[in-house]
């Protein structure tokens, strides 16, 4: 039943819902027609049990964590514990109304500050914020609190923002929508960030500087105490990319390493589901001093004849309001519910684990795969294609040959620093059984790419569909259903 | 065994850091310096059993009140059907990644492709991206496409009757984006669209935002003023709550260029403001312009009907410094939520529910009208099912408000100001639960006006 | 990852659980440890992420009716409606004890007690107790419950069971659990009941005749009331199969037609899920004045107060206890649902068009396959094979080949009237699409039988297995892991 | 449009009746006679909307106590996991029917096998069924498997010590099924070996149902009873709670040939009593007595290791008449929740549910004594999380367990006489629950008391 849309299932007359009648007078004929939609509706119209055989059918085409590994590089795709999503759905948590009096959702108060303490704990930072949507929304709003800082001081002439050469798109891109100029600063051929190179570029004029740490070779900025005192000595902000900060969990705080202002991406260290690309969560932490320019609303707690009350407060120092009310509020659940989950015992050991699944991996597969950087890596490290070139077999090749065998591709092409970049990053929750199999598979590529190339270039074999053709995609985009149908 | 997720036993970890050519697991941060080093567990609990986590987050939730639920202000309390978890909850939706694979993601891609086809059907415009995360990012990004469409212009006008958390959120974008926004001011809870006009005339505008049903709940009437929006050579942005969208004036049929705002009413839970779901379309003109993910239709290998992520040259990891939108992900899950749901409704769901909201909330006003403490603040303004109502009550409003989430397990609506509230009656709320709204509002009165007297 | 068992994942020291610790004094080691276990326990040692993702894997390898069409004769395999799962497993259902006081289960007893009562409506019985688990159980249960009223008569001669050659397997099988010699009397060539053969087993020594109507060849009873006047002359009773009754709803109930005792399949005519084999249930109602008989404990009703009280009694006259307690009661809650959501609106329908379904096959393959009993049926039909019997091909093979094609197999070589029975059911919740691909597909396959025999003879081709050897399998029974890895 | 369970709309519909030659529905039963047709509609209420199926089981879930739950008696609240439930939704093993086909069931046919594996690891006996409907039912089945096996013998011979409810079920099964059942008599809260074994003289018992631990908890010792059973040419029948076998010497252990009896302990809801779960083990030579389903292992045409229903020769829809057992469906669902809780357990996890259930047990026990108001009814027998306590309050036994459930939300027990209760801690009772328990019992002892001296 593959390839079916839900339009193609529609019926007029057909429905998969019963109401019954309004039991009062009908008002919606009283407003003026020219109010009204003119144009008909085209939604599908389909009974109950085809709606869920189609959804339940098209879900067998996707791949997800519960399904097999995902090596993606820089993404933390581990397990999503399943009491999780039994919490997050609890009726009086996803009963509540924003706008309920806060006497009535102190509990869901509560949980908002208990999450933010302990990722301010865990970022060895002063207070988080939670309400920014996802990891790029985080470094957004982390950086509108950099200028609200700058700005409080009336400090206007720092409009840049110093981004590593081999960081995510998402920062420079974030600092574009923040109002603000990106200038790189190069990497030393060990992936670290060259500070000779970045010291000239500290000024009056900057911002802020952003790093991951470790970056996105996987590498740690041992350097960072020497950065961050350059930074500050400049009178610019040091901002933390949470993006990798899974392998730092119970070993170093970013706080501890002099970062101001970082964000953590729940739905990578503390497993909340990618769900297919969101929602996805991205709590701002800042270090004493710059709690004032949070964003609205923010929760504080005052204590009450011995009982503790939580309360909402904008304020007036503050960015400004960034999202409509506290972020996906169900989502923190999940990552409450996880560190709970994990308490201090489990988080300690979560960065370890997962830095040993990745050098464990790049142990197995140096004599194959040509590894630039050769180090201890932290959570994830940067192979640059096969170390046989003559091969012509390109780490696209691999990518989806991996396909083949079960396994989510590594992450491609990134970063820039080199032109076949494979990055991969097991998280700790994989199983050494796991593992050995990725680099078995792994191996036999390798083999199968001095031997019978074309297998691995005409990859994949045994996926739902292969090779889709993008270019024709985007070229002629047909984004309808409708559209399809008139092509 | 270290922890139930985690799979290493000590011989694993040995025979692991031996491939590794290490002594122990500290080893793998000799790179750290020494002073970095956290060398004491984080001040967090002890780990829990799943036994004990319940409890704690039982008497979370207990903590809450529940109440029977007349606010929206943006926020809906309408049905989901109990499908809608089943189809959301299949690990292979949930636990998926971004779908860059589309061999092994067409169910994520597809159902995209359905949702971006029932957004432009709503909205009546040509073109949907993959979602966006709730309602007020998503017309702070509208704005911010306006004005990256128009180059040089960076003044947007935004109507007063626009909701509050909106206007603060397109603000804060504004500010640190370099972008002025104008209100455009209020006429009889509507917007003064002469106002708009004038505002208009300076030359300078990128885009004009407008709302209907604005926050009042009233539904505005646009005729005509696409063509003078245009006519400046602005966009217009028309922002609606996605389930309306099944029987009032779309969007396109206004004449505007793009149309963003929030899904949530799509049968979503409340869950205290989140996750929500933005939506964004636009004319087809403005594709390469329009934030965020969008999936296509092409062909694969072996000629089959496959879908992938497009356009993709527009996105911020391609682009980096030079785009301007950041936004990298989408709310995937709610997307689904929502083409499940409109599967499920179809368009004649969509107007029913409509209709028996409408219907139920008008009777609301008659009701409340009765209890002599309200009228409409705007008796002759059209409206679906959100309505503001004037109060004349002599107790505080708020703390009326209060006791009636208290004592009635009633909230009774969102307070606007001193002697106003908005309020809504989706097809959720039965006649019976109105009629007690009512009845609880005259008890709750007289009881405090007592308690006044008294002291 | 298929075929791993969940031993194969097995490592010492690997855990899917934590507890915390009893926070009192050991107790288990002052039990003489001759009390105690002597053997190791090999049960599997996984992490939870491992057990996630086996299961999840492993369910994919499964058909159900979320998956495709079950067009499974005498199986009344319909969709399962969500929300009755989700009302189901409410907690204040779930977390009930049986032996709490009655006072703080009345909401538990109630829905106990409504389903009963829709049920005696919709059977058109007196009484129904929900106590049995599944048909089988339903079955023996009735058959009890007949013993016991003839005991109550002192009428202990009485012990044969009359069962028309068509019954199901189990009715035969339940009448000698019940301790009764069963008689079988032969069908017409038109698949009913021959009432001239029937008339002379009729004696006083007959406790019981047990029926199915319509029939397992889809075939309404129409001597129904003559054969009830006859059962009911010669003092015995006449039992009431509900494994098909739902082409009855809303159309006719078997009170009305005379049946005396009756049993209801839960997990066929009110949608509960069949779970791959159970949970089911199996209700048993009673004609007025058989009421005594039924199993304990029963529920009962006083008002008092103006209020409802419900509770449970054991009666002297009972055939005594045939459950722990009231069944599967969260089956029940489904089935409860399920009639609610249908409403008098949907009920009246659901047996029409499931009948419908099953006519418009029948009409629609009459040509390609032989049609044994050519009269309107019910909600079932029985082909005899193919009319070409010169291919060779067997109902087996026909089975297997549907298998390729996303259909989940018919009943085949039941009944036992024909040689190749092919028993084909649709429900009433398949759409005109899905009966049309399905009846295509039947077609291609009596072309390929003509065409291409072979390739039907081989089938399945793309199933997850391919013909497992069912011989070796009974030949030398491997049952368990530890056999298997001696094997 | 009829319903949206089902898809038929009214153009389908006449085309369907054109295809089989008739004018309408009624056609289709023009072959019932016109006096059985119900021409009315059913005495039911009308459709419900999902909303309002939501509220009416809310009302009815709401009509029932929650209490803390100190009551086992062969249905106990040990905790579950939140994997088992996400698993067992999954509709791929939910909505599926019987593995009858192998090739689209190993699924189905994979669990059912790793359970059958678990329960004789268990039982330390050599095969499993695929499962029971529950313990009352298994014990009733192995009971009748004794009989059949035995041939001429048609007594069989149950301690007196067994669960009352397991009692009731086989003497129904038996009075039916022609069998003889004779109690043996209980001494100290124990089986009376010596009067089994002059039980057992008589020479045509075909079997004799032994519990451990027994309905006052307490853990029987059978040491050299399975050879005296087997001396009279008869099969020893073992029942025990699945959870405890974790611990306790199995049945196979002691020597039995069947084991059968209810796994609701591994961590089922409670669902007040049902669906439980039904086990049944036997040794080797008795495979082809045992009833139910069996999956085999084989191997597949390509050499893949392979799970099929083997032995179905055995089963009803074969033998038909001849069956011993009407069986034909298991608790397949209830199966693969056994299945997957023993996997996240394993034999460390279920090692520390009896020894955490067990500690807990015996502070009770220490804390119901100190109230004054219990002492153990056999203080020198061994039990493991159940234990029978003699009450020696003033105040009727059942009256106090009543205020105790209504006043202070505790289910304490299940009272077995008018001066015994018969209670249960698993691991999920809590020490502080413990606490409350025995605080409750002398709280409302003493408020009893003053009432009843007030009257």
């Amino acid at each position: 039943l593959y390839g079916e849309v839900i339009f193609d299932l529609s019926k007029p007359g057909r429905r998969g819902y019963y109401m019954s009648p309004a039991g009062c007078e009908d008002a919606i004929s009283s407003i003026p027609s020219g109010l009204m939609r003119q144009r008909p509706l085209r939604l599908p119209e389909v009974d109950e049990p085809a709606v869920v055989r189609h959804y339940t059918n098209m879900s067998t085409n996707n791949f997800g964590v519960d399904t097999g590994f995902y090596p993606l590089g820089s993404c933390t795709m581990k397990y999503n514990p399943k009491i999780n999503e039994e919490m997050a759905s609890l009726a009086e948590f996803a009963g509540l109304h924003p706008f309920q009096p806060i006497f009535s959702v102190q509990g869901a108060l509560k949980a908002y500050h208990e999450l933010q303490g302990l990722l301010s704990e865990i970022g060895g930072m002063s207070e988080f914020t939670l309400n920014p949507y996802a990891g790029a929304h985080g470094e957004l709003t982390g950086l509108m609190v950099i200028r609200a800082y700058h700005d409080s001081r009336n400090d206007k002439a720092r409009v840049k923002v110093i981004v590593p050469d081999s960081a995510h798109g998402t920062n420079p891109a974030s600092a574009a929508v923040a109002g603000l100029q990106v200038v790189q600063v190069k990497s030393l051929p060990d992936g670290t960030v060259d500070v000779e190179a970045l010291r000239p570029l500290l000024d009056e004029t900057v911002a802020a500087v952003m790093m991951t740490n470790p970056n996105t070779v996987g590498i740690f900025e041992h350097n960072i105490p020497v950065i961050a005192e350059m930074v500050h000595a400049c009178g610019a902000l040091l901002y933390y990319d949470g993006a990798n900060l899974n392998p730092m969990l119970g070993v170093a705080r970013p706080g501890d390493m002099g970062f101001d202002v970082m964000h953590i991406n729940l739905h990578k260290t503390f497993s909340t589901p990618h769900g297919g690309g969101g929602p996805g969560s991205g709590p701002v932490g800042v270090r004493a001093g710059l709690e004032e320019f949070l964003p609205n609303p923010r929760i504080k707690v005052v204590e009450h004849e011995g009982q503790k009350l939580y309360y909402l407060t904008d304020e007036e120092s503050s960015l400004g309001r960034i999202s409509s009310w506290l972020g996906n509020f169900a989502v923190e659940l999940r990552a409450l519910a996880y560190i709970l989950s994990l308490g201090k015992e489990g988080l300690k050991m979560a960065g370890p684990l997962a830095t040993l699944n990745a050098n464990y991996i790049k142990e197995s597969l140096r004599d194959l795969y040509l590894l630039p950087i050769d180090r201890v890596c932290k959570h994830e490290f940067v192979f640059d294609g096969l170390v046989d070139k003559s091969t012509g077999i390109t780490t696209l090749n691999i990518a989806k040959r991996l396909l083949d065998h079960g396994f989510h591709a590594p992450t491609i092409y990134f970063p820039l620093l080199f032109h076949e970049s494979l990055m991969i990053e097991p998280t700790e929750t994989e199983s050494i059984e796991t593992l050995d199999s990725f680099i078995e598979v792994m191996r036999d590529i390798a083999r199968e790419a001095r031997e019978t190339p074309d297998v691995v270039k005409d990859a994949p074999h045994l996926t739902p569909v292969r090779k889709p053709d993008d270019t024709a995609a985007a070229l002629n985009p047909v984004v309808t259903y409708f559209q399809l149908q008139q092509a | 065994m270290i922890h139930r997720y985690f799979p290493h036993t000590p011989e694993d970890i040995a025979k692991m850091l031996g491939r590794c050519g290490i002594e122990n697991l500290d080893d793998l941060y000799a790179d750290v310096p020494e002073s970095l080093m956290l060398r004491r567990d984080y001040d967090v609990p002890s780990q829990m059993s799943e036994d004990e986590v319940r409890r704690y987050f039982k008497e979370l939730a207990e903590s809450n009140l529940q109440s029977t639920c007349f606010a929206g202000y943006g926020f809906y309390d309408h049905y989901a059907p109990a499908v809608i978890n089943h189809i959301i909850s299949r690990s292979e939706f949930l636990t998926a990644y971004t779908p860059y694979q589309p061999e092994i993601s067409q169910g994520t891609l597809q159902y995209i492709f359905e949702y971006q086809t029932m957004m432009t059907e709503l909205t009546g415009l040509d073109v949907s991206n993959a979602s966006m995360y709730d309602g007020t990012t998503a017309v702070a990004e509208a704005v911010m496409m306006a004005v990256a469409n128009a180059r040089k212009r960076n003044r947007v006008l935004v109507s007063s009757t626009l909701n509050y958390l909106y206007v603060d959120v397109i603000n804060t974008y504004a500010r640190y984006h370099g972008i002025v926004v104008d209100m455009i001011p209020e006429k009889d809870g509507v917007t003064d669209l002469d106002a708009m006009e004038q505002m208009l005339a300076s030359g300078d505008v990128a885009g004009v935002v407008l709302p209907s049903p604005n926050c009042y709940g009233i539904l505005e009437d646009y005729t005509g003023v696409a063509d003078k929006v245009h006519a400046a050579k602005s966009l217009l942005i028309i922002t609606a709550p996605a389930s309306a969208l099944g029987v009032i004036k779309s969007p396109g049929e206004w004449g505007a260029d793009i149309a963003a705002g929030e899904a949530q009413s799509l049968g979503m839970p409340l869950n205290f403001g989140g996750p929500n779901l933005g939506y964004m379309c636009c004319v087809k003109s403005l594709i390469r312009k329009l934030p965020g993910r969008i999936v296509g239709a092409t062909t694969d290998a072996d000629g089959k009907r496959t879908f992938v992520l497009t356009l993709q040259a527009r996105e911020q990891h391609i682009r980096r410094e030079k785009a301007t939108s950041n936004i990298c992900s989408n709310q995937g899950l709610m997307a689904l939520y929502a083409a499940v749901y409109l599967s499920l409704m179809g368009p004649e769901g969509l107007r029913e529910v409509n209709e028996i909201s409408c219907a139920r909330t008008h009777y609301m006003v008659r009701k409340l009208e009765e209890t002599g403490l309200f009228e409409p603040m705007f008796p002759e303004r059209p409206y679906l099912c959100e309505v503001a109502m004037r109060y004349n009550g002599t107790v505080d409003l708020d703390i009326l408000l209060q006791t009636l989430c208290v004592d009635y397990g009633v909230l009774a609506g969102v307070q606007t100001d001193d002697d106003c509230v908005v309020l809504c009656a989706t097809e959720k709320r039965t006649v019976e639960e109105i009629d007690a709204l009512a009845e609880a509002f005259v008890s709750a009165h007289n009881d405090l006006k007592d308690i006044n007297s008294q002291n």
